[in-house]
């Protein structure tokens, strides 16, 4: 970790004083040992504020759009599931790849402090850090070793791609951890499994904890439109009631425009204040997608167009009863 | 199948009027819709038909939005795959409602109130078959509650 | 002053709803929200943040002003007739509790807010201490003790191990504990030094928090100074736009009107909106607000300067739902840090 | 030569068992006789192969199970190879062969004396496949 | 405020004996925004469509709705009759409350309640109608040929003496296609060089028509009235305009290792050639694969024997860029390569060939001067066994499922060639079914077996047996189901047709579509047959599907009549229905540009002032003359900046809530 911190600072401090770029957008610590914050680099004093530590949760790629209207060249640091949202914004040209520089950085999993907090461990926390499989802990009454992954997002544990996808420069760490391909939709399977009453019922009760703070959508780099549809009343789709008709219709066009496009990093989920499980929606039709269509590689290739964008004639064809005839 | 439901429904047909809206395109479904009527076919009418000029304009939204005011289902019809009159319209559809169908019924939507199907402009007895046979499974499912706009007053 | 044990109090919840809707924090997938008790909820007084503010019992996300009705081309107007149950809210906390206070501020001083007002009236507020302030409170930056009895509730409570002590304020409140007077045990003195300590304690714990040294009394609130400042460009970077800051806030009031065409009736209504969204402040010509830089000033010049101009008091109660709930860390302690506010 | 009653649309039952154990759609024939040319036992037949997919379309199964044709293909799968139709003939004399010995009831083990048969010879898949065929 | 004027017909008793039309209207009066409906018994006669403009006039009416038969019936004759009462004609909408509402209910209660949800989605939508003027576009009076066989000369006659430019593209070194290559022609049985050469001869000498031979299409953009076409010129390395075409190059030219595309690959070519003496233009052209100048950088006798110093070896491929208002697709088509069919010993013993083949040495001026002679021997042959259908109506994956349609007829000719040279030699025909329709078609083939004792057999061919000097054919007759056996010296194979291999790369330049079997496919297989679905590209020849001489030339024909029709107008009307962008949404992901079928969406780059500073964005443009209104980019669009005029979300949104009613 300190060796990762140290090699963002070399490579951010020589690029920021040779010019190659007049940006470095990175983490930096936030007030709390289990918080690290995005920030924004110009001036090479500020380069020692750079951290590295189990809290990085953050996709820093959305914040290009806006920076590159200001800087010319930005580094940022992206780790395995940021690549790929950042593919994702270069196939919605909204960043143009040339004005980037990507710092890959492998990722081992980030904690999740809820998951401490549950279990009481964050109060007084000391210091962390990671050893492999194990997360050893200081707080107020001494060190404890914990198994890592009871304690990482849930985002995590089915994290495909820890590694960037795409980088300008690998820092390389010497903790990478393996791409996992398979993918068991183990939790989509559940609620497929119930009738359609109880996933209603499940549905309904999801969506109507949602306080429509729109977290969700704002931190997902496939969510880029300039307007959002839901933030135009003028198009008359949907309107701002909390009624769960509209709770209901927001999350299923939320759903249906990302699909095919979602990167699967699973932060809609991690922001929302409700804890509604938004994630279930989006993997339900990467499962659909990768069931029907073959393999599902949204963010991995932003040159190849999206699932529904394309069409094969040999396609899957449910709705088919019966022949036609000219 | 078809004559058991058709007493069915006029059993019932007092208590529950189903209303179904359907979306058909111009050149295939719309055109197929004219000739069951030119054929004098029968379907209930409860069914009630927007013109679109492809099946690849429908969007999903239309579809929740018929749900949320009250429709206790939906149908839409275009050409069959290979048929399109814009050639492909129909192939991006079919990808769409694929995934759209399935998203609602993963969200409790019983799928027989969404239903898809490709209708050529020659397919008159078609059309009125799907279009019994949606009416039949809806009746048998009830009235939809789901989705709805409380708001809505019908 | 009453008391009484832990196990007592699904009878007491019972007992008051029913001639009340009780409002409780309820744990329910392992997050907890003020909601409709009923029996066997599991309700949570451990937890100090539910996951929204119990503001919406007073200022509902969503609520209909009137309805409208279409006959033909005739258009008739109907009032929304109000619901006379009146109801509890049990478990506020003091920083919540003086929301309601900065709310009345706003929506009972003329012209009233006839909606607010009636919902105001109908609740009884049932506060409770806090003993353990978690790392993100930081209400005794806004000078709210974590045991005080914030002015407006009726009954203030204070949790000590199974026993909860049970002290009526207003009249409504002492003829809520009349109701309830076969449920509640007279304090001993025992009792009394206990909570004596359990405050002097928690007092000496809010000291020790990392937020403890914040303090909005050191910016300098020169509006002018403050709104050309540099450092809204710095702070506002990281700021994604969303709106659960604002949602969850106690504090945050702002609201939209609305128009639903519901076919053969419609309805006006209003619902919670927020300054951290595009379209806030959207009017015919386009928006004043066009980047989210201003957005991010206008909400925390809102709690910081312009509120406190009219009122006297900063529109924040240091809940910290903002700093637990914001998806990149961003929140208002870090904002009046970076206008100066902190005691070194 | 019999004359028989035509009916092509009524398959009867035998013919629709040797469609379903064959696999092949019969119906798709038109009659090239490609199969018959390829045949290297052709000149054992006295119903060329075309000539059994003809008979079977045109519904008289007698005359095919009375042929000596079933018993003198090789099963050599040169037919199916060419035929343009896409047709596996070869599947369909195998077919016609088994709804023979079915219907002598031949083919049938009780499998109530199944283990005695069993000895270490016999595959285990054969057992397995006997356990699901006649279980019911 | 609206002004709705609401017209419900009765169409005699077809709606008002199942729709209380009077009903109907009283209904429709009360809606919001109507101020005037009636009902009348026949909308669609002259009184009712005068009714409908006095309306219009005398009630200010800004939108009205016909409630009536289907829009496919009568929705042009009423947008009509409101534009002469000066009423934009895309106001107007129907109501289709006969065919799909008083025809398909027979309860009256029922069928009037629809008919009134009917008249309310159409009075909700026409509210949100807004005026519509269909654009016009200029056109490209020059036409484009793709593809210099007899279909291609054909249409480009044709549109050259209808008096328009033409060019014609061909890829190989010389025009004339397959048809040059035949000896005679069916059922006539006529020379084909002696019809084709002068039809060849007409097209290089046109004044209206300009050859590029040796050249590709590389691009197409533009739309119907205005292609802009990229076209490739590959290096000749001879230059046109100088060479007298005596062709002592082609003499002196040492390199001789190179098969004759022309001759089938029966005889060999120089590296400098002319495919063949009647070759337009009469203009070698250098193969540089197999040059020995180009290959080792020695040689160039070619060069130093041409007095008219026309040999250019530096010459490079040229691009020309062209805009055409129209395109014929002429392309033709291919046999099958015989590979898969190893039971007919093709490739594997020289006497058996392909018809093509047999064609080249049948002909007068094919490699054997027209005598009929074994290729492997020289010698003349006994017995010659004629194969049909060889991978045509095969379903496997050697052949092709259709009827390549010209076999029965060309085999039918090759057999009565044989039999009028050589009456001695025995001529067997192998065939699954004889299918001759045609003019005169079916007694050209009983002359063949009638007059000259072609021997046909039902059946196929096993095997092709090379044995010694003889091929032993084995075969059955399905009729009488004896078995063949034939030693055979020469067999035929007539294989299959085929789209030519690049027909679907040819098909995405230009957007239009191909079937499962790469040939084009038409926009109607009935009533459109030689357009695409991409308006200004029209179809001929065999690149649409097998076809015969006479027939690809009656399509040639039609083809070039479509492109004179379009070409012969001063200006396009489209289709106001198109997309539009609002360019403040769009978020420039292009994600509509994707899907559209007629790559009618590009990408631009608008500047917009936002608080004093000039601001760049890229946005999606929709090309009104190209897109046709399909709607799919809508769908597309997440935040619905792409929007459809003339079904609008809004007006779709507002159509289903007035059904929700």
């Amino acid at each position: 970790m300190e060796e990762m911190i140290s090699k963002m600072k070399k490579i951010a401090y020589e690029d920021l004083s040779t010019k190659k770029v007049d940006r470095v957008i990175g983490f930096g610590k936030g007030d709390f040992i289990y918080e690290a914050n995005p920030i924004f680099i110009s001036n090479l004093e500020e380069v020692d504020l750079l951290v590295w530590d189990l809290f990085c949760v953050n996709n820093l790629s959305k914040y290009l759009i806006n920076e590159l209207k200001n800087y010319q060249k930005i580094g940022i640091f992206l780790k395995g599931c940021d690549s790929l949202g950042f593919n994702q914004l270069v196939k919605d040209n909204k960043v143009d790849p040339d004005n980037v520089i990507v710092y890959g950085v492998p990722c081992e999993g980030m904690i999740d402090p809820n998951k401490l907090s549950k279990k009481n461990l964050l109060k007084d926390l000391r210091y962390l850090r990671r050893v492999d499989e194990k997360l050893i802990i200081v707080t107020k009454q001494g060190e404890k070793e914990l198994i890592a992954k009871d304690y990482e997002y849930d985002k995590c544990l089915k994290c495909k791609h820890p590694n960037p996808v795409v980088y300008s420069e690998l820092l390389e760490s010497n903790t990478l951890r393996n791409s996992i391909l398979t993918d068991d939709f183990e939790e989509v399977d559940r609620i497929e499994d119930m009738n359609s009453e109880e996933r209603y019922e499940y549905w309904s009760e999801q969506f109507s904890k949602c306080i429509r703070c729109y977290a969700c959508r704002n931190i997902c780099p496939v969510c880029s439109c300039d307007k959002c549809i839901f933030d135009n009343l003028d198009i008359g789709v949907s309107g701002k009631a909390k009624v769960d008709s509209e709770d209901q219709f927001f999350h299923i066009v939320r759903a249906y425009h990302v699909a095919g496009r979602c990167v699967d990093c699973g932060e809609c989920s991690r922001v929302c204040p409700e804890s509604i499980a938004i994630d279930k929606l989006n993997r339900k039709i990467i499962k659909d997608i990768t069931e029907i269509y073959g393999e599902y590689d949204a963010g991995l290739n932003p040159s190849k167009s999206s699932v529904l964008v394309n069409y094969k004639l040999e396609d899957f064809d449910p709705f088919e009863t019966s022949k036609g005839g000219k | 199948m078809l004559l058991e439901s058709k007493e069915n429904l006029t059993i019932d047909k007092e208590e529950f009027k189903p209303l179904i809206v359907a979306f058909c395109c111009n050149w295939c479904s719309y055109a197929g819709a004219d000739l069951a009527g030119t054929s004098r076919l029968n379907y209930p009418a409860n069914i009630r038909i927007i013109k679109v000029p492809c099946s690849c304009r429908v969007n999903p939204n239309f579809v929740l939005r018929a749900f949320q005011n009250g429709a206790d289902g939906v149908v839409i019809a275009g050409c069959h795959p290979g048929d399109c009159h814009y050639s492909t319209g129909n192939y991006f559809a079919r990808r769409r409602l694929t995934l759209f169908t399935s998203l609602l019924n993963y969200i409790g939507i019983e799928s027989e109130r969404l239903k898809v199907d490709w209708i050529s402009a020659a397919e008159a007895n078609k059309f009125a078959t799907v279009m019994n046979d949606v009416l039949e499974k809806v009746h048998k499912l009830g009235p939809n509650r789901k989705l709805r706009d409380v708001r809505w007053k019908r | 002053m009453k008391k009484i044990t832990e196990e007592k109090l699904p009878e007491l919840y019972s007992h008051i709803s029913q001639n009340h809707d009780l409002f409780v924090p309820i744990d329910q997938d392992d997050s907890v929200n003020f909601s409709l008790w009923k029996d066997g909820a599991n309700v949570n007084f451990d937890v100090l943040k539910t996951n929204t503010s119990p503001k919406k019992y007073i200022f509902p996300q969503c609520e209909t002003f009137f309805n409208f009705k279409s006959e033909g081309k005739k258009l008739t107007i109907e009032r929304i007739k109000s619901e006379e149950k009146p109801y509890v809210v049990f478990g506020v906390r003091p920083c919540d509790a003086k929301s309601f206070r900065l709310l009345d501020n706003v929506f009972l001083s003329e012209p009233m807010d006839r909606l607010y007002e009636e919902k105001r009236n109908r609740g009884i507020i049932v506060s409770m201490g806090c003993n353990e302030p978690e790392d993100t409170c930081f209400c005794n930056s806004f000078s709210i003790l974590p045991n005080s009895i914030q002015e407006g509730v009726d009954v203030f409570t204070l949790k000590l191990g199974n026993k909860i002590f049970w002290e009526a304020i207003s009249e409504n409140g002492v003829e809520l504990t009349n109701k309830l007077s076969d449920l509640l045990d007279d304090v001993t003195e025992g009792d009394l030094k206990e909570i004596e300590i359990a405050k002097s304690q928690v007092n000496e714990k809010v000291k020790e928090l990392p937020f403890s040294n914040i303090d909005p009394n050191e910016i300098n609130r020169d509006l002018n100074e403050l709104f050309q400042s540099k450092i809204w460009d710095e702070i506002s970077k990281s700021c994604i736009g969303c709106g659960s800051c604002t949602f969850v806030c106690p504090t945050c009031h702002c609201y939209d009107i609305q128009d639903y065409d519901g076919n053969k009736s419609g309805e006006r209504y209003r619902c919670w909106d927020s300054c951290m969204y595009s379209e806030f402040t959207l009017m015919a010509h386009g928006n004043p607000r066009t980047t989210q830089k201003e957005r991010f000033r206008q909400r925390f010049m809102h709690k910081l300067v312009y509120y406190p101009n009219n009122f006297d008091e900063y529109a924040c109660v240091g809940c910290g739902r903002c700093v637990g709930k914001c998806p990149v860390n961003m929140n208002i302690t870090k904002v009046i840090r970076k206008l100066g506010g902190e005691n070194q | 030569m019999t004359r028989v009653k035509v009916n092509p649309s009524n398959r009867d039952k035998e013919i629709s068992r040797i469609i379903e154990i064959s696999g092949e759609n019969i119906y798709s024939c038109m009659q090239c006789s490609k199969c018959s040319a390829s045949c290297p036992a052709n000149s054992e037949m006295d119903i060329l192969p075309h000539q059994v997919v003809r008979i079977l379309q045109l519904g008289n199964y007698e005359r095919i199970v009375n042929s000596q044709t079933i018993w003198n293909c090789a099963s050599c799968f040169t037919c199916g190879a060419r035929c343009p139709r896409d047709i596996d003939i070869t599947k369909i004399m195998e077919a016609i062969r088994l709804t023979v010995i079915r219907n002598k009831g031949e083919s049938r083990i009780d499998v109530d004396e199944l283990p005695e048969k069993i000895d270490d010879k016999m595959p285990h898949q054969a057992i397995v496949s006997v356990f699901r065929k006649y279980r019911k | 405020m609206a002004r709705i004027g609401v017209f419900v017909c009765w169409c005699g008793s077809n709606i008002a004996a199942t729709v209380d039309v009077k009903e109907v209207a009283k209904e429709a009066a009360k809606m919001s925004g109507v101020v005037l409906s009636t009902d009348y018994q026949y909308m669609c006669s002259e009184i009712g469509q005068n009714l409908l403009r006095n309306a219009i006039k005398k009630e200010k009416l800004d939108r009205v709705v016909v409630a009536a038969c289907s829009p496919r019936m009568h929705e042009v004759t009423f947008r009509k009759a409101a534009e002469l009462a000066g009423l934009n004609p895309y106001l107007v909408e129907i109501a289709n409350i006969r065919e799909h509402c008083s025809w398909v209910h027979k309860n009256k209660d029922e069928a009037t309640e629809k008919a009134i949800a009917l008249v309310r989605a159409a009075v909700a939508k026409v509210t949100l109608n807004q005026e519509l003027i269909p654009g016009e576009i200029g056109i490209e009076k020059r036409a484009l040929v793709i593809g210099g066989g007899i279909a291609g000369i054909q249409t480009a006659l044709d549109i050259a003496d209808a008096g328009y430019m033409v060019d014609v593209i061909e890829k190989t070194p010389s025009i004339g296609g397959k048809m040059a290559q035949i000896d005679k022609t069916f059922p006539t049985l006529d020379c084909s060089a002696c019809i084709l050469t002068p039809k060849m001869v007409d097209a290089s000498m046109h004044p209206n028509i300009n050859l590029h031979t040796y050249s590709e299409v590389e691009k197409v953009s533009g739309y119907v009235g205005n292609f802009e076409v990229t076209i490739n010129k590959k290096a000749r390395s001879v230059i046109i305009e100088k060479c007298s075409g005596c062709g002592v190059c082609i003499e002196k030219c040492p390199s001789r290792k190179t098969k004759s595309e022309f001759e089938e690959g029966l005889v060999n070519r120089k590296a400098i050639y002319t495919p063949f003496p009647q070759a337009v233009p009469n203009v070698p052209v250098i193969d540089r694969e197999a040059c020995i100048k180009f290959k080792t950088g020695k040689c160039g006798i070619c060069k130093k024997v041409c007095t008219a110093e026309a040999i250019d070896f530096e010459q490079e491929d040229t691009k020309i860029i062209q805009k055409y208002g129209a395109i014929v697709v002429s392309t033709g088509y291919d046999l099958i390569d015989l590979a898969k069919f190893g039971e007919y010993a093709y490739g594997e013993d020289p006497d058996v060939i392909t018809s093509l083949e047999f064609e080249r040495i049948t002909n007068a001026a094919g490699p054997t001067a027209g005598k009929l002679l074994r290729p492997s021997n020289n010698e003349k042959p006994e017995k010659v066994v004629f194969i049909q259908c060889v991978g045509s109506r095969d379903k496997t994956c050697r052949g092709k499922t259709y009827c390549s349609k010209i076999c029965c007829m060309y085999t039918a000719k090759h057999a009565m060639l044989i039999k009028e040279k050589y009456p001695d030699i025995e001529v067997h025909v192998f065939y699954i079914d004889v299918r001759t329709p045609g003019k005169n078609f079916d007694e050209f083939q009983r002359r063949a077996v009638e007059e000259y004792g072609v021997n046909y057999i039902k059946g196929m061919v096993g095997k092709v047996f090379p044995d010694g000097d003889k091929l032993r054919v084995y075969g059955v007759d399905a009729l009488s189901g004896d078995t063949i056996e034939i030693d055979a010296d020469l067999v035929v194979l007539a294989a299959a047709t085929k789209a030519k291999e690049d027909a679907e790369e040819l098909g995405r330049k230009l957007s239009i579509s191909t079937d499962t079997n790469n040939f084009f496919t038409e926009a109607h297989p009935k009533l459109r047959p030689v357009e695409t679905h991409s308006a200004g590209i029209y179809l001929a020849g065999a690149c649409q599907g097998p076809k015969d001489i006479p027939e690809t030339v009656a399509q040639a024909s039609a083809a070039a009549s479509k492109a004179i029709i379009l070409l012969s107008k001063s200006k396009l009307i489209n289709n106001p229905c198109v997309a539009k962008v609002d360019e403040t949404i769009c978020c420039g992901c292009l994600e509509c540009t994707n899907i559209c079928p007629y790559e009618a969406i590009a990408s631009t780059i608008i500047e917009y002032r936002d608080h004093g500073k000039m601001i760049k964005k890229l946005v999606s443009e929709v090309n009104e003359a190209l897109c046709q209104g399909c709607g799919g980019c809508t769908v597309t669009c997440r935040p619905g900046a792409i929007d459809l005029k003339g079904f609008s979300n809004k007006q779709i949104l507002a159509e289903v809530d007035a059904l929700c009613f």
